[in-house]
């Protein structure tokens, strides 16, 4: 069966941007091993949403991102072997599967002293250092490459404590902010010099200016090429954004991934201009409102596809705004920006979430989208392993009907008067996990696919009505 | 039940009716401010005149309403924490101190403080690693704390309130030890369920309060001419937030005695104490950002040697096998709990460093799981007997 | 006159209704056992030689339920979450929240004025919160699945269930049973998990009133009570509950004919 | 002459061995619910097979899921330590022990004296033990004894995907329907067990020689399938029902003789064929 299940057929993009990722992430892996055989600059894993791409790219580290890995392995279906060894191990199966699949392979990469058998894309490498991040977004953040030394003792750790203040609604996130901004400045400062203690070499600073500004401007033209999906029919669907987000995680601050957004920009519009969609007859319009994917069932988007569902936006990797609309101090140097960038990405909803009783940041955004690309319903996703970015779902969707039921939709009624309609948002749950296969039943979630679908399609009758 | 009822008697009392002494202070006017884990600064809660209470699950109870709003995916003690707080079991706390401990509580953060909706409703954010700019940020991270709780109570915490405070607790935390003393006789004077039950009694009164049950428990046991057990293995319990004394009790039914943890609900937050000498705000974040040891903070590998690295991390495992005489351990962990799951093969091999038999067991949050565990930490007795 | 069907395929019993018009003109059930085609078959003929008629009489098909695919004869199927809704709305027009718990599966549903659903959930990745749980308690009990209901009712004190296995339910209730527990305060202990766990699911959705449980399980006079003590709000119950989906489809088939008149 | 003898109330079986130099009597019976209560009714039925009155038994020792309603047992054990003895007395070179009972299953690391060094069980879903056979060949209408050699009779064995036991149940009644062949079924369902199996001992160090004991080492169907998986070959006590109550009399046997040794009478109860009482 395993056989069976990996021969599955490639996922249909709608778009040639995100068709041209898979050789993209494969030469990017290939390109490490490369490195790593060439022995000329040096390895580091890390993690992706760490605003400090540009700092690892100015000082020529190879970032090895080991949730990207973990990931392929899952997409590839073909996490289970490493995921059995973490628990061998003795790892327990609740814990992040990202951080299992990779704890696994590293143990049996260091047990074999070479690759293991077979290892999707040529395996992960061996880093010379880890770059952890603690604190707030996650526990596995700080606790996994600590584990990882178990099998890897020589090779050491920095790990960049990287807080930002939690929302409460009675205070305003500003009164706090100079302080935490300190910190992640002296956090960076400290990366800085660990990196001038690995690679012998000294940070030049005018070329992390360089990097960081292409990186903002990155970062904006991202914004405004996905804000380019509120068309409808909308042009490039969630489905497809699961691979787009490639240069915008894992190759921040580099030409190419700005160079990727600027085609990417240029394909939309022209589908635009031919009223292309990517779905042919665009009947809802979905939100993909939290979660991380399960990669080995992106085929899960083709299938709403298929109901005339598309999927102009989603939470999950996306720059909130641009740079330019956000509050956040102005300065020359280039790790105080990125301290305030790190800040501003996420306070950015707080004030609009204070100002609106019972709300929350998360919320917020949803409402944000909800409104701005014309949503008829919302899709999460609730992966078992992670509770950073799945804690909290049903909390945002309750608050959300709560907040979308007293917005009155204006209608015709029968006799030509205008009547008030509640507008009620239907919401899907789905529920398995990022890469760990056994979590998830394709029957089941088709069904529930189906049913919503359903659900949209008698509420739009009930609107036409 | 007599209230007048003194030592282990009142532990009984008060650990039976859990929350019952606090409901009665909140009927009296005082403001209780629940917490949740070690790392919540209690000093600073006693120092503004409020009293920190602990909260806790419950095993005999399904989870349901908290259920519908939180998920599955928390770690199950946490999950009934909240229900018991959703079915309004905690209804006379004014206010809750939530710490940065791990996700299941950073992340569901927002989800209690909507569904409980009190008052007082705070966050401290505790750095995960332990370096100089990390005191720093703590140290205001701590005075913002602080400010919270005056605006609360509407008056200022001098540094002599906090002085204060910080003695009562190190007072308690002394006192504390002290009972840890009687489980050093083979077999102890004292038995791993009524240390428990001890421990979480206190952690449900003030802190005078606390004081006084401790010295009146101190005074009884001190009296013991026998042990309430049998000559058994001698077993240490690792593990995190463990809040009932249900698991001391299987295990000490079963003919072993349970002599020491370093669970939160025992040593790890009994034991490290507040330097009086210092700035008490700069002692606070000493406390809780470097003597607590809690996989939670991230302690650097300084050695490039995997051995090295354990024997530093888990030095206070080692101190305490031998202080305390262990025949074997069981480290218990929750399902979900991300920080103490990551360290278990860790924990495994240090175990094994020292020579210390070791049972993993991870479990629910149910008494429904007990005659589980029961063949399991049966069959590791038997394999260390 | 316009004859339609409504059929039902569910994972344990098939169910079929027949409508003359906008009228209930027949019903038929049977067990589903494993080949869903020939039940399928099985319950058209059941339900044409009840009312005289031939295929060629009946205009239009809505299959829905667990084997809706095997129903060779269908023009049209749907998931039986909008068929039990259209089915409860035919009932009750004031009904909000649906509850349906059938065999594999439970489901609960939020529906608007006009019995369009909004919202739904479906129960998780095992059979532990679904009707099953009867059946296999009726039979280490000895009594009929329709006696659980009645019996539970005269429960004087409630035990804990602690099994979520339907499986191992058995096993537990055996040892209940040894142990001495009466049949009555057993079954209410089962009928309180079960409601509990529905409550969470149903909670997620926001319960709103009206509340209808129905499916096989909604037969279950215990069960039903359980869900009041526990939501706090009263349960209503159409007749014949484990018909609505198969019902609500026949109603929809209707819509459907009218869709097709009039595009 | 001593005798010991050791009873192991499974969930389902129960089972009875009396011991001297070798076994004397053994008896394997059902665990019917008044069973539980009835352990005197084995013992009775063990001790009339052997020939022995209570009294001339030295040492009994009780394990199994119901080894607290034995009132008659010196001890209590559990089977983790006695499936080890059990299986160290007849196969000294193993070092894994695998059981697979009616309501869980287990995985046991043994040294060479047969006593376990490292353990894991699973007992929270039907799905990893036995019963999913049982409940399986229950709906096809087989047989359990003959779900094993139906099995071998498969040319392609049908993957079942549903983990649940009941919806597994399911899934083979409709492919059933589609017309896949009985074997293929009952192969694909002895796999499935047999992953799970092997997943749950994967998580412990599996090393050779691996015995398979309990009510599922007799089915050689769900034998094939966990060799497959776990890629070695699988051995098998001649009746690994009884391989639970043989540990449990031989480590009764341990425990007089190391008494006697110290020149001592080891601690017995006094005993009557009682009933269990239960609350
Ligand atoms: N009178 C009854 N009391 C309690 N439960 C019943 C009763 N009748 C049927 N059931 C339960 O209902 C379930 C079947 O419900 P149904 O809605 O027909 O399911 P499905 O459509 O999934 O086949 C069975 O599992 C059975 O246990
Ligand atoms: N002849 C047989 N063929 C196949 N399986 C069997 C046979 N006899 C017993 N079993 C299986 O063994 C199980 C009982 O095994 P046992 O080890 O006695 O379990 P327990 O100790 O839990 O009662 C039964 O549930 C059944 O699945
Ligand atoms: S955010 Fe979630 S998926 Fe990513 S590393 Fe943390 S726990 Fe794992
Ligand atoms: S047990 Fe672990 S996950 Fe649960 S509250 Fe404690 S530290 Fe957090
Ligand atoms: S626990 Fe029981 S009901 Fe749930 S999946 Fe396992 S066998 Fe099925």
């Amino acid at each position: 069966m395993a056989e069976e299940q990996k021969k599955r057929k490639k996922r249909k993009t709608a778009t040639k941007a995100a068709a041209s990722i898979g050789p993209m992430v494969k030469e990017s892996i290939t390109s490490t091993i490369r490195a790593r055989e060439e022995g000329k600059q040096k390895i580091a894993y890390t993690f992706i949403v760490c605003q400090h791409d540009e700092i690892l790219r100015a000082m020529d580290i190879v970032p090895v991102w080991t949730e990207n890995y973990s990931g392929i392995c899952g997409a590839k279906r073909d996490a289970e072997r490493f995921l059995q060894r973490a628990e061998s191990l003795g790892f327990s199966r609740s814990l992040c599967t990202y951080a299992l699949c990779g704890l696994g392979f590293d143990q049996w990469r260091e047990e074999l002293g070479e690759m293991p058998p077979d290892a999707p894309w040529g395996g992960q490498v061996r880093p010379d250092f880890m770059i952890s991040s603690g604190q707030i977004l996650c526990d596995p953040r700080s606790k996994w490459y600590q584990a990882a030394q178990q099998f890897m003792p020589d090779v050491p750790i920095y790990n960049i404590d990287l807080p930002y203040p939690l929302f409460d609604p009675k205070r305003d996130h500003r009164e706090v902010w100079g302080y935490y901004h300190r910190y992640i400045v002296k956090e960076l400062r400290g990366l800085v010099s660990f990196l001038e203690e690995q690679t012998g070499k000294k940070m030049d600073y005018d070329r992390l200016r360089e990097l960081v500004d292409l990186g903002d401007r990155t970062w904006n033209l991202i914004h405004e090429t996905y804000e380019l999906r509120r068309a409808v029919p909308c042009p490039m669907g969630t489905g497809d954004a699961m691979n787009t987000m490639v240069p915008m995680c894992f190759m921040m601050g580099t030409q190419e991934a700005y160079d990727f957004y600027l085609d990417l920009n240029k394909e939309l519009k022209e589908k635009i201009a031919r009223g292309e969609g990517e779905v042919e007859e665009e009947k809802y319009r979905l939100l993909w409102g939290g979660g991380l994917p399960a990669w080995y069932a992106l085929n899960d988007f083709n299938y709403f596809n298929s109901k005339g569902a598309s999927f102009p936006a989603e939470t999950t990797y996306r720059m909130v705004v641009p740079l330019y609309e956000m509050d956040i101090p102005e300065t020359n140097d280039p790790i105080e920006h990125l301290a305030w960038r790190w800040l501003g990405y996420w306070t950015f909803w707080y004030e609009k979430a204070r100002k609106r009783p019972g709300s929350e940041p998360d919320v917020e955004r949803l409402i944000q989208y909800i409104e701005d690309y014309k949503i008829d319903g919302v899709v999460m996703h609730e992966a078992f392993s992670c509770r950073t970015w799945h804690v909290g779902l049903i909390w945002q969707l309750h608050q959300l009907a709560k907040i979308y039921k007293p917005i009155p939709v204006l209608v015709l009624g029968k006799e030509g008067k205008k009547e008030k309609k509640q507008r009620e948002l239907p919401s899907l749950v789905l529920e398995s996990d990022i890469i760990d296969i056994t979590s998830y039943s394709e029957v089941d979630t088709r069904n529930k696919i189906d049913a919503f679908i359903e659900t949209l399609e008698s509420l739009r009758r009930a609107r036409a009505a | 039940m007599n209230k007048q009822s003194k030592g282990m008697a009142k532990v009984e009392r008060y650990y039976e009716n859990y929350g019952s002494r606090a409901r009665e202070l909140s009927a009296e006017g005082k403001k209780v401010i629940g917490y949740v884990c070690s790392f919540a600064p209690l000093e600073m809660i006693t120092a503004s005149g409020c009293i920190p209470f602990r909260l806790r699950g419950d095993i005999h109870e399904p989870i349901t309403k908290g259920d519908t709003l939180l998920e599955t995916i928390v770690c199950p003690y946490y999950r009934s924490c909240f229900d018991l707080a959703v079915k309004h079991r905690y209804e006379f706390l004014s206010g809750m101190v939530i710490p940065h401990a791990c996700d299941s509580m950073v992340r569901s953060f927002s989800v209690w403080s909507y569904s409980l909706n009190l008052p007082y409703f705070q966050f401290v954010n505790t750095p995960s690693v332990v370096k100089d700019s990390s005191f720093e940020f703590f140290n205001e991270e701590l005075k913002t704390y602080k400010k919270s709780l005056e605006e609360f109570v509407g008056k200022k915490i001098t540094d002599d309130d906090l002085a204060g405070a910080i003695q009562l607790h190190n007072e308690n935390r002394n006192k504390a030890r002290a009972v840890y003393e009687f489980r050093k006789p083979d077999p102890p004077l004292i038995t791993g369920q009524e240390l428990a039950k001890t421990l979480l009694a206190c952690s449900s009164l003030p802190i005078e309060e606390s004081n006084r049950l401790l010295d009146e428990v101190l005074e009884e046991v001190g009296q013991r001419k026998k042990s309430p057990l049998g000559k058994g293995p001698r077993i240490l319990i690792d593990g995190a937030c463990i809040d009932n004394a249900e698991l001391a009790g299987l295990v000490e039914d079963l003919g072993a005695s349970v002599v020491a943890d370093t669970i939160c609900n025992g040593s790890r937050d009994y034991w490290p104490k507040v330097d009086e000498k210092k700035p008490p705000i700069e002692a606070l974040a000493d406390r809780y950002l470097d003597k607590l040891n809690c996989p939670k903070t991230y302690r650097e590998n300084k050695t490039g040697n995997f051995e090295e690295d354990i024997k530093a991390r888990f030095a206070d495992i080692g101190f305490t096998a031998k202080e305390f005489q262990v025949d074997g351990a069981i480290i218990y962990l929750y399902r979900y709990c991300d920080p103490f799951g990551f360290e278990v093969p860790a924990r495994k091999a240090y175990y094994e460093l020292i020579h210390v038999p070791l049972l993993h067991l991870e479990d629910l949050y149910s008494a429904g799981t007990i005659g589980q565990l029961r063949t399991r930490i049966q069959a590791f007795l038997e394999m260390i007997g | 006159m316009v004859w339609v069907m409504g059929i039902d395929i569910g994972s344990a019993f098939s169910k079929g209704v027949l409508l003359k018009d906008k009228e209930v003109h027949g019903y038929f059930e049977c067990p589903s056992g494993g080949d869903f085609a020939l039940t399928s078959e099985r319950i058209k003929k059941g339900l044409l030689s009840g009312a005289d008629l031939s295929e060629q009489d009946i205009v239009y098909t809505l299959a829905t339920g667990f084997g809706s695919q095997m129903v060779g004869y269908a023009d049209e199927v749907k998931t039986d979450i909008s068929c039990h809704a259209k089915g409860i709305h035919h009932f009750f027009t004031t009904a909000r929240t649906g509850i349906d718990i059938g065999d594999l599966y439970s489901k609960v549903f939020r529906m608007d004025e006009n019995g369009n659903v909004i919202n739904f959930v479906l129960s998780g990745k095992c059979a532990g919160g679904s009707g099953r749980i009867f059946q296999v308690i009726a039979k280490v009990l000895q009594v009929k699945v329709e006696d659980m209901g009645p019996l539970s009712l005269k429960s004087k004190k409630r035990v804990d269930f602690s099994t979520g296995c339907a499986v191992f339910a058995e096993s537990e209730a055996i040892s209940r049973i040894a142990e001495g527990v009466s049949k009555e305060d057993l079954l209410a202990g089962i009928h309180r998990a079960l409601a509990a766990q529905l409550h969470s699911m149903a909670e997620r959705v926001i319960l709103e009133k009206d509340l209808v449980m129905v499916g096989g399980g909604a037969r279950d006079a215990g069960l039903v009570r359980a869900m009041e003590e526990i939501t706090g709000y009263s349960v209503l119950v159409p007749p014949q509950p484990h018909m609505t989906a198969a019902l609500g489809a026949a109603l929809l088939a209707l819509d459907s004919l009218e869709d097709r008149k009039s595009p | 002459m001593e005798y010991y003898a050791g009873i192991d109330i499974g969930s389902t079986m129960t089972k009875a061995v009396i011991l001297a130099e070798e076994i004397v009597a053994s008896v394997i019976g059902p665990t019917g619910p008044e069973h539980r209560r009835l352990a005197n009714k084995v013992m009775e039925e063990a001790l009339r097979r052997a020939g022995l009155a209570l009294e001339s038994i030295t040492y009994i020792i009780s394990t199994g899921y119901g080894r607290i309603n034995v009132p008659f047992a010196d001890k209590q054990v559990t089977e983790i330590s006695c499936h080890a003895r059990g299986v160290g007395s007849l196969f000294p070179q193993a070092r894994t022990v695998i059981d697979i009972g009616g309501q869980d299953s287990k995985a046991i690391t043994i040294d060479a004296n047969g006593r376990p060094t490292n353990f894991i069980m699973n007992d929270k879903c039907a799905a990893g033990s036995g019963r999913f056979i049982e409940v399986i060949a229950d709906s096809l209408g087989v047989k359990l004894e003959e779900m094993g050699d139906i099995s071998l009779r498969s040319t392609h064995p049908a993957k079942i995907s549903n983990i649940c036991t009941i919806w597994a149940q399911q899934e083979v009644a409709a492919r059933l329907a589609e017309g896949v062949p009985v074997p293929d079924l009952v192969a694909g369902i002895h796999e499935a067990l047999a992953d799970r199996v092997a997943r749950m001992a994967k998580r412990l160090k599996v090393e050779k020689e691996v015995v398979l004991t309990g009510g599922g080492a007799k089915n050689k169907g769900l034998l094939k399938a966990l060799s497959e998986q776990l890629g070695c070959e699988i051995l098998v006590p001649p009746e690994p029902l009884i391989t639970g109550a043989l540990g449990a009399a031989l480590l009764g046997k341990d425990i007089v003789q190391k008494a006697l040794k110290s020149g001592k009478r080891p601690e017995t109860k006094k005993r009557t064929l009682e009933e269990a009482k239960l609350h």
